[in-house]
C-alpha cells in the first residue's frame, strides 16, 4: 500500500498546493539561506499502527517550543513529517523535510524508521537528534550525524536489574524465580537477549525460569499467560507494546495469576491508555524505563507547561524524550550561533547539558553520538498515576511490593 | 489402408451413470469417419476419451500403433491428434490470428514461422479478413471455423471435429464440407467428426458409427446406416418394446 | 527486433515512451532529494508490479504473497553481504535462485493438487506468512532484531555499482534500468512462445491444453520468472534501505502493495504497472495537499486527521477506478491519447 | 505436561477456537453463496465493534444486548454494499473483486480512524474479567459466553438456510445460479440479502469479541487473515466448518504455545492451512468439486 503522505510546513500550507510543489522542488539551499529560526524537522509515525505514539510524542514537541522560549533558548520552527509507521516512507519523508530546508531532524520513535531516516541525514550531512529508539545499531553503525539521548536495549536491561535490586532491598522481599514474557519484535527480542546475557553478571537474587516470546500480531494471548503461570515463577517480567500489555494484563486477572509482582521494561504497562482501560487491575505494576526526573528544574517547567496544554493527560517518556531532543537541538544552535548543519553537528558533539529533564547527570555524547550516562527510572502505577519510585534521587513515593492480589484492590 | 485410430471396447461411467459402454471402432488413414447419434448418446464423451480430457474406465485406445490411454491432452496433441470443442473455446482476449498462432506454435520452432502457418490456416478457413478481430467479438459461425483453424494449425494427423456445422446455414455448411474435403485431398488428413447435420454427414463421411445410450448400434457407409431400422428407431423414437 | 518488441506502439506512443525514458534519465539533474527518493520508490513499485503482472496478467495466476519472493532475495543478498562480505551479484544469484526454487516448489505443489484461483492466492499468502514467522525466529538472519547491512559514510557518497554502495542517484539509475529492463523482458516474453502460451492458458486452460500446451510447465515458467524478478527487487531493496525486519519485508501489506500499481494501471498490459505506479503515489500526495488546503481555508476542521481523510479518499478513488475502468487506467489512457495501434494497423509497421 | 495443564490448554484452545470460528462465520456465509471473497471482512468486524462501543458509552448498553441493533445496521450496510457496488463487479475476474474490496476496506479503516482515533478502546464490564474455577481448571467466562454464542449463531444460520423460504431460495442460488434465475428467483436481491446476513453475522461477532479485545482501527487486517485461515480449513461456505476450523486452530495454537513457543503458534495455523489447501482444498467440511 504505497502511501506517500506528508505534512508540509506551515509556511507552504499558507501558500496552498501549488506553492507546496514549488517548495519541494526548489533546491534546499535557498530555503536554508533565508532561515533565521532553527528549522527542526519533527518526523514521527503519525498514522499507521504506531500513530497513537507518534501523536503523543508530538505533544512533547509542542510543550518544548514554549518552555524553551521562556528559558531563553533561540526560537524553533517545526516542519512536521509523517512516517506512516513505514521505514520506506520515513526515508522519503526525511528527504522531503531536508528539501524543505530543515537544519536538524528529530524523531522517529521506532528503530526501523529512525534507521531509515538516519541514512538520509548521514548522506545529506544533516544532524539527527533521536528522541526515542533503542536499537544498538543506530549508534553502532558509525553514523556521524546521529545523536541519541535514549538508552539502548542493553542499557535499559542493565538499569532494570540495578533498579530491581534497590526495589527488593527497600521492600525486603525478592523473587527467587522470574519468567520473561516478551514480544518477538525488534525491541522485545533485543532487550530480552540483553537481559538473559546480563543476568549472570548482575548478582541478582533470582534466576530466569523461562523465556516466553509471543507474536505481537497474535489475536489472542491467553496461551502466553497460561504458559507463564504454569512456570510458577515468583515474578513476571514483560517487554510488550501497549495493546499487548492490556490484553496480557486482562488475561492475568482472568487466569487468576497473582505473582509477587509484575515487572516491565518496555512501553505499554504505564501508558495512559493502559491505566484508563485496566483501572485498578493496572495498579502496582513496576516499569523500568527511560523517564523524566520530576525533581529537576527543567522537568518542573516542562510539567507545568504540559499540564497547561494537556490538562487531562499524564506526562510520560514520549513527551519527555521528545522535549529533551528539542532541548538538545536548541542548545546546540545557541552555542553554534549558526544554522549551518556542519556547525550544528560540531556543537552537538560538544553538548554538555546539566539542566535537562531525563534521569541521569545530564546530556553528553560519546564519539558514537550516544549519551551513555542517561539512566532509567522505576515507576509504579498508582490509581491512574505513574510516580517514580527509584532511583532515590528522583523518587516521588515509596514502592508497593509485593503487588496486591487482584481481588484485594479497592 | 492402415488403421490410424483403434478404439477397443472403451467404457466410461460418471457417478454410476454409463456414458459410454464397450464402444469399438477403427479409423483408417485419410478416412473421414462420423460419429452420430441422438443427444446423450456418448459421442462427446468418446471424443474426450480419445483426446485425453477424461480417462477411460475400461478398454484401450491406440493411435498410430501407440497406446494413448492415460496421456494428458497436450501429449495427445503431440502424438498428432487435434480437436475442436462442441462448445467453442476461443481465447477471448487474443485476436483471431493470435488464437491460431497458439496452435501453430506447436511444431514450429519460431514465432515468425508459426505466424506464417497461422495465416495459411486462416486463409484455408476463409477467416483471413477477420484475423485482427478479438475472438470475443466473433460471430458463432466464425468461432466454429476458428476452432477448426486452431486445431488444424497444430499439424494433426487426425482431426476430431465436434459439431462444427451446428448453427451454420446450409450454404455455410456446404462451404465447410468443401473445405474439409479439400483438406483431406491436399494434406492427407484423417477426420473423425461428430455431427448432427445429416446433410454434412452424408456429403463427407466414408463411414458412420451410430451410438445410442453409450452403445454402438450400427456402423457402415452413410447409406447403410440410414437404412438401418435400429438407427431409425433410435432417432424417430422407440417402437414399443 | 524493434518492430517485434514495439510494434504495438503508434508514432505518438513511441514518442511518449522516448520522452518518458529521457525524462527519467535526466531527472537527477534537477530533482531534489525528495523527488528522487519518491521516484525511486515509484520505480521500485513499477518493477515489482511488472513481476507480479507477469504472473496474473500474462498467465492468469493470482498471487497475494509476492513479498515472499522479494523477501527471499532481500534476505539472501543481505545475509551474504553482511555476514560474508559477498557482493550483491552473488546475493542476486543465490537469492534469485532460491526464490525461483521456492516459487517452483510452491507452484508445483499447487498445480499438482489442482489449486487455482483464489485458493492459489491464499496459498501464496500462507507461505509468505509462514516464512515471516520462521525468519522471526532465524537467529542467523537477525530474527526480529533485524539484519543490517554495513555502510560507511564515505561509501554513501560513492558510486560503487559492484557493491551497490553509493549515492541515491546511483540507486535511482539502478532501479530505473531494472524497471526498463523488466519492461523490455516482458515485451520480449509476450511476443515469444511463452507469451502466447501464457495468454492462452490464462484465457482458457482446457483449450490451450488441447493445442499441445503443457499448462503445468508454462504456469511454472511464469511463477519462476516472476519470483526471480521479485527477488531481484528484493536485492535492490536490501541495499537501498540497509535494514531488514521480517515484519516489514514479509508482511501481507507489502504483498498487497505490489498488486496495486498493476491492477490500477491495467492487468495484462505491458505499460500498465509502470503507469499505475506513477499514478498512485502522486495521487496520495495530491490528496494530502488538497486536505491541508481545505483545513487551511477552514472548510474542514483542523482536528480531522489528515492521514485518515487521505486514505479514505484514496480507498474511494481506487474503488472508483475498479468500478469505472476495470481494465485499468492505461488502456483507457492509450485509447484517449492514441498511443497504441489497433491490431489491424500493426501489420504495416513490419 | 500434567493432566490439569493439558485440560486447561485444551479447554482454552477450544473456547478461543470458538471465538475464532465466530469471527469467521460471516465470511463463510458470503463466500458460500455469492462466491465473493470478502477482503473487507475484518473491517466490517471492527465497525461492528466500534458500534457496540458507542452504544455502551452512549447509553450503557451491554455489548451482548447491542447485538440486535448492530446486526440490523450492518445488515442494511451489507445489503446496500452488495446491491450498489459489489454486484457491479460480479462478472469481473477475482483480482478485481479483491482490489475493490481491499479499497473499500482501506476506506473503512480510515473512516474509523477519523471518527474514533487510533487508540485501543474497550468496554469495562464487571464480568469481563471473571472466570469459573473447577478444581484446577480455569474457564474464562466471556470466552465461554462467546463460544455458546458462536454455536447458537451457527445453528440459527443453519436453521435459516434449511427451513425459511428465503434461506432455501438463497441455497438454490448458491447451488445453481442459472437454475435459480430460470425458476424466477430474484437472484440479485437474494445476493444482497445474503451479503446483509453475512454482515449482520459479522456485526454480532464484533459485539461479542468486544468483550475480549480492545478495539482499534488497525485490528481489521489481522481478523481478515484469521477468518480466511479458519474458513478455508473448515470449508468455504460451511457454517459448522467455520467453527471446526476455528477450534482446530485454537487448539493447535494453544498446544503449540504450551509445548514449543507462543511466538511460533501462528506458524502452525499457516502450516495447517497449507496442508488443507493441498490435500483437501474444499476444506474439511466443504463440498467437493469447486
Amino acid at each position: 500500500m504505497e502511501r506517500l503522505s506528508s505534512r508540509t510546513s506551515r509556511r507552504s500550507v499558507l501558500a496552498g498546493g501549488a506553492a507546496a510543489i514549488a517548495t519541494s522542488i526548489a533546491p534546499f539551499s535557498i530555503g536554508r539561506a533565508q532561515a533565521s529560526k532553527l528549522k527542526v524537522g519533527v518526523l514521527l509515525p503519525r498514522s499507521g499502527p504506531q500513530a497513537q505514539i507518534g501523536i503523543d510524542c508530538q505533544r512533547g514537541a509542542d510543550v518544548a517550543i514554549n518552555v524553551l522560549k521562556a528559558k531563553g533558548f533561540p526560537e524553533l520552527e517545526f516542519v512536521l513529517g509523517d512516517t506512516e509507521t513505514n521505514p520506506q516512507i520515513a526515508r522519503a519523508q526525511a528527504e522531503k523535510l531536508i528539501d524543505q530546508g530543515i537544519h536538524v531532524l528529530t524523531g522517529c520513535f521506532d528503530s526501523g524508521q529512525t534507521l531509515a531516516a538516519a541514512q538520509v541525514c548521514e548522506q545529506k550531512g544533516i544532524p539527527l537528534v533521536v528522541n526515542i529508539a533503542a536499537v544498538p545499531s543506530l549508534t553502532d553503525q558509525g553514523y556521524k550525524t546521529v545523536f541519541r539521548n535514549f538508552p539502548t536495549g542493553p542499557m535499559i536491561a542493565t538499569d532494570a536489574f540495578q533498579l530491581q535490586k534497590e526495589l527488593y532491598t527497600a521492600a525486603g522481599k525478592a523473587p527467587k524465580t522470574v519468567v520473561m514474557i516478551h514480544a518477538n519484535d525488534t525491541f522485545g527480542a533485543s532487550q530480552a537477549d540483553a537481559a538473559f546475557g546480563l543476568l549472570p553478571k548482575m548478582d541478582m537474587p533470582y534466576t530466569f525460569v523461562e523465556r516466553i516470546s509471543y507474536d505481537p500480531t497474535a489475536r489472542d494471548l491467553s496461551a502466553e499467560i497460561r504458559k507463564g503461570k504454569g512456570t510458577n515463577a515468583d515474578a513476571v517480567w514483560f517487554i510488550s507494546r501497549l495493546n499487548d500489555a492490556m490484553a496480557l494484563c486482562r488475561e492475568m486477572v482472568k487466569q487468576r495469576w497473582e505473582p509477587m509482582g509484575i515487572l516491565s521494561s518496555g512501553p505499554g504497562w504505564y501508558e495512559g491508555q493502559f491505566l484508563q482501560n485496566l483501572g485498578k487491575h493496572g495498579d502496582d505494576v513496576v516499569s523500568f524505563i527511560p523517564w523524566y526526573d520530576p525533581n529537576k528544574a527543567m522537568s518542573k517547567a516542562m510539567t507545568a507547561e504540559f499540564t497547561k496544554q494537556f490538562p487531562n493527560l499524564q506526562l510520560n517518556t514520549n513527551h519527555a524524550h521528545t522535549f529533551e531532543a528539542l532541548l538538545i537541538a536548541s542548545d546546540a544552535y545557541k552555542r553554534a550561533g549558526a544554522t549551518d548543519p556542519a556547525k550544528l553537528i560540531e556543537a552537538l558533539q560538544k553538548t554538555d547539558i546539566k539542566d535537562n529533564v531525563t534521569v541521569g547527570p545530564g546530556v553528553k555524547f560519546n564519539e558514537k553520538g550516544q549519551n551513555t550516562a542517561t539512566r532509567c527510572s522505576a515507576i509504579q502505577n498508582r490509581g491512574g498515576k505513574t510516580p517514580t519510585i527509584f532511583p532515590a534521587a528522583a523518587a516521588e513515593v515509596k514502592p508497593t511490593w509485593p503487588m496486591r492480589g487482584w481481588d484485594k484492590r479497592a | 489402408m492402415s488403421t490410424l485410430l483403434d478404439v477397443a471396447g472403451v467404457g466410461k461411467s460418471f457417478k454410476g451413470l454409463r456414458a459410454v459402454h464397450d464402444v469399438s471402432f477403427q479409423v483408417s488413414e485419410k478416412e473421414i469417419f462420423a460419429l452420430i447419434g441422438p443427444n446423450g448418446a456418448g459421442k462427446t464423451t468418446t471424443f474426450n476419451l480419445i483426446a485425453g480430457a477424461i480417462r477411460t474406465d475400461t478398454g484401450g485406445i491406440r493411435f498410430a500403433g501407440r497406446d494413448i490411454v492415460g496421456l494428458r491432452p497436450d501429449q495427445i496433441c503431440d502424438a498428432g491428434i487435434g480437436r475442436t470443442f462442441q462448445i467453442v473455446m476461443p481465447f477471448p482476449d487474443l485476436t483471431v490470428l493470435e488464437n491460431v498462432m497458439v496452435g501453430a506454435l506447436h511444431g514450429e520452432t519460431d514465432v515468425a514461422a508459426a505466424r506464417r502457418r497461422a495465416l495459411d490456416c486462416l486463409a484455408l478457413l476463409e477467416l483471413d479478413t477477420r484475423r485482427h478481430v478479438y475472438a470475443a467479438n466473433l460471430t458463432l459461425p466464425d468461432r466454429k471455423r476458428l476452432e477448426v483453424a486452431r486445431a488444424l494449425a497444430t499439424r494433426p494427423r487426425l482431426l476430431l471435429l465436434d459439431e462444427v456445422m451446428a448453427g451454420l446455414r446450409p450454404t455455410e455448411t456446404d462451404r465447410m464440407v468443401a473445405i474439409l474435403k479439400r483438406l483431406r485431398a491436399e494434406t492427407g488428413l484423417t477426420i473423425l467428426l461428430i455431427e448432427h447435420v445429416m446433410r454434412a454427414v452424408m456429403a463427407l463421411s466414408d463411414r458412420v458409427l451410430v451410438l445410442h445410450h453409450g452403445e454402438r448400434i450400427a456402423e457402415g457407409t452413410p447409406e447403410e446406416v440410414t437404412a438401418d431400422p435400429a438407427v431409425l428407431e433410435c432417432y424417430l423414437g422407440s417402437a414399443p418394446v | 527486433m524493434i518492430d517485434r518488441l514495439f510494434g504495438d506502439l503508434t508514432r505518438a506512443g513511441l514518442a511518449a515512451l522516448a520522452a518518458f525514458v529521457l525524462l527519467l534519465l535526466v531527472l537527477p539533474g534537477f530533482a531534489t532529494g525528495y523527488i528522487l527518493s519518491v521516484t525511486t520508490i515509484i520505480l521500485y513499485l513499477a518493477f515489482v508490479g511488472q513481476a507480479w503482472n507477469l504472473m496474473l496478467g500474462f498467465a492468469g495466476l493470482l498471487s497475494i504473497g509476492h513479498a515472499l519472493f522479494m523477501g527471499i532475495g532481500a534476505y539472501a543478498s543481505a545475509y551474504l553481504f553482511a555476514r560474508h562480505g559477498l557482493p550483491p551479484i552473488v546475493g542476486l544469484i543465490v537469492g534469485g535462485g532460491l526464490a525461483v526454487a521456492v516459487g517452483a516448489a510452491i507452484s508445483a505443489l499447487a498445480f499438482r493438487f489442482a489449486i487455482g484461483g483464489v485458493y492459489f492466492a491464499l496459498l501464496t499468502i500462507a507461505f509468505a506468512e509462514f516464512t515471516r514467522i520462521m525468519v522471526d525466529h532465524a537467529r542467523f538472519l537477525g530474527g526480529t532484531e533485524g539484519l543490517f547491512l554495513p555502510v560507511s559514510a564515505e561509501s554513501r557518497q560513492g558510486f560503487d555499482l559492484f557493491h551497490l554502495r553509493g549515492r541515491p542517484e546511483m540507486f535511482y539509475y539502478v532501479i530505473m534500468l531494472l524497471c526498463l529492463g523488466a519492461h523490455a523482458l516482458c515485451r520480449w516474453l509476450l511476443t515469444s512462445r511463452a507469451g502466447y502460451y501464457w495468454r492462452a492458458v490464462r484465457d482458457n486452460p482446457q483449450a490451450a491444453e488441447a493445442l499441445g500446451v503443457n499448462i503445468f510447465r508454462y504456469r511454472m515458467y511464469a511463477v519462476m520468472v516472476s519470483s526471480g524478478m521479485a527477488a531481484t527487487a528484493g536485492v535492490f531493496y536490501a541495499f537501498f534501505y540497509n535494514n531488514l525486519f521480517p515484519e516489514q519485508i514479509f508482511s501481507v501489506e507489502r504483498s498487497i502493495e505490489m498488486t496495486l500499481a498493476p491492477i490500477v494501471g491495467g492487468v495484462g498490459t505491458l505499460f500498465g504497472p509502470i503507469f499505475g505506479a506513477f499514478v498512485l503515489t502522486p495521487l496520495g500526495e495530491v490528496l494530502t495537499w488538497a486536505i491541508e488546503w481545505l483545513q487551511h481555508e477552514e472548510i474542514i476542521g483542523k482536528q480531522v486527521k489528515v492521514d485518515g481523510v487521505k486514505l479514505l479518499f484514496w480507498g474511494i478513488a481506487v474503488a472508483a477506478i475498479v468500478l469505472l475502468q476495470p481494465r485499468g487506467l492505461w488502456p483507457w489512457a492509450c485509447k484517449r491519447l492514441g498511443l497504441i495501434r489497433a491490431p489491424e494497423d500493426r501489420e504495416e509497421g513490419r | 505436561m500434567d493432566t490439569v495443564t493439558l485440560l486447561n490448554v485444551l479447554v482454552a484452545g477450544l473456547l478461543t477456537g470458538c471465538v475464532y470460528g465466530l469471527s469467521a462465520l460471516g465470511l463463510s456465509v458470503i463466500f458460500g453463496v455469492i462466491r465473493i471473497v470478502n477482503f473487507a471482512h475484518g473491517e466490517i468486524l471492527v465497525v461492528g465493534m466500534f458500534m457496540a462501543l458507542v452504544l455502551f458509552r452512549w447509553i450503557g448498553l451491554d455489548p451482548l444486548l447491542s447485538i440486535p441493533v448492530v446486526a440490523a445496521v450492518l445488515f442494511a450496510f451489507g445489503y446496500l454494499l452488495q446491491a450498489s457496488v459489489i454486484q457491479r463487479v460480479a462478472h469481473l475476474p477475482e483480482h478485481m473483486q479483491f482490489l475493490l474490496l481491499a479499497a473499500i476496506a482501506i476506506a473503512m479503516v480510515s473512516g474509523c480512524l477519523i471518527v474514533f482515533g487510533p487508540d485501543a478502546q474497550n468496554v469495562q464490564l464487571d464480568y469481563a474479567l471473571d472466570s469459573f474455577a473447577v478444581g484446577g481448571l480455569i474457564i474464562d467466562k466471556t470466552r465461554a459466553y462467546a463460544a455458546v454464542a458462536a454455536v447458537a449463531l451457527a445453528a440459527a444460520l443453519l436453521a435459516f438456510f434449511r427451513f425459511s423460504g428465503t434461506g432455501r431460495a438463497i441455497r438454490a442460488c448458491a447451488d445453481n445460479y442459472l437454475g435459480a434465475q430460470v425458476v424466477g428467483l430474484n437472484v440479485s436481491r437474494l445476493y444482497a440479502f445474503t451479503f446483509g446476513i453475512g454482515s449482520a453475522c459479522i456485526g454480532a461477532a464484533g459485539c461479542i469479541i468486544l468483550l475480549l479485545v480492545d478495539v482499534h482501527p488497525y485490528l481489521a487486517p489481522g481478523y481478515t487473515l484469521l477468518a480466511f485461515v479458519v474458513v478455508i480449513i473448515g470449508g468455504m461456505g460451511s457454517l459448522f466448518g467455520a467453527l471446526l476450523g476455528g477450534i482446530l486452530i485454537g487448539v493447535a495454537e494453544a498446544l503449540a504455545a504450551e509445548m514449543i513457543q507462543p511466538s511460533l503458534k501462528s506458524a502452525f495455523s499457516f502450516a495447517l492451512l497449507i496442508l488443507v489447501l493441498l490435500f483437501r482444498p474444499q476444506g474439511l467440511l466443504g463440498k467437493a468439486g469447486r
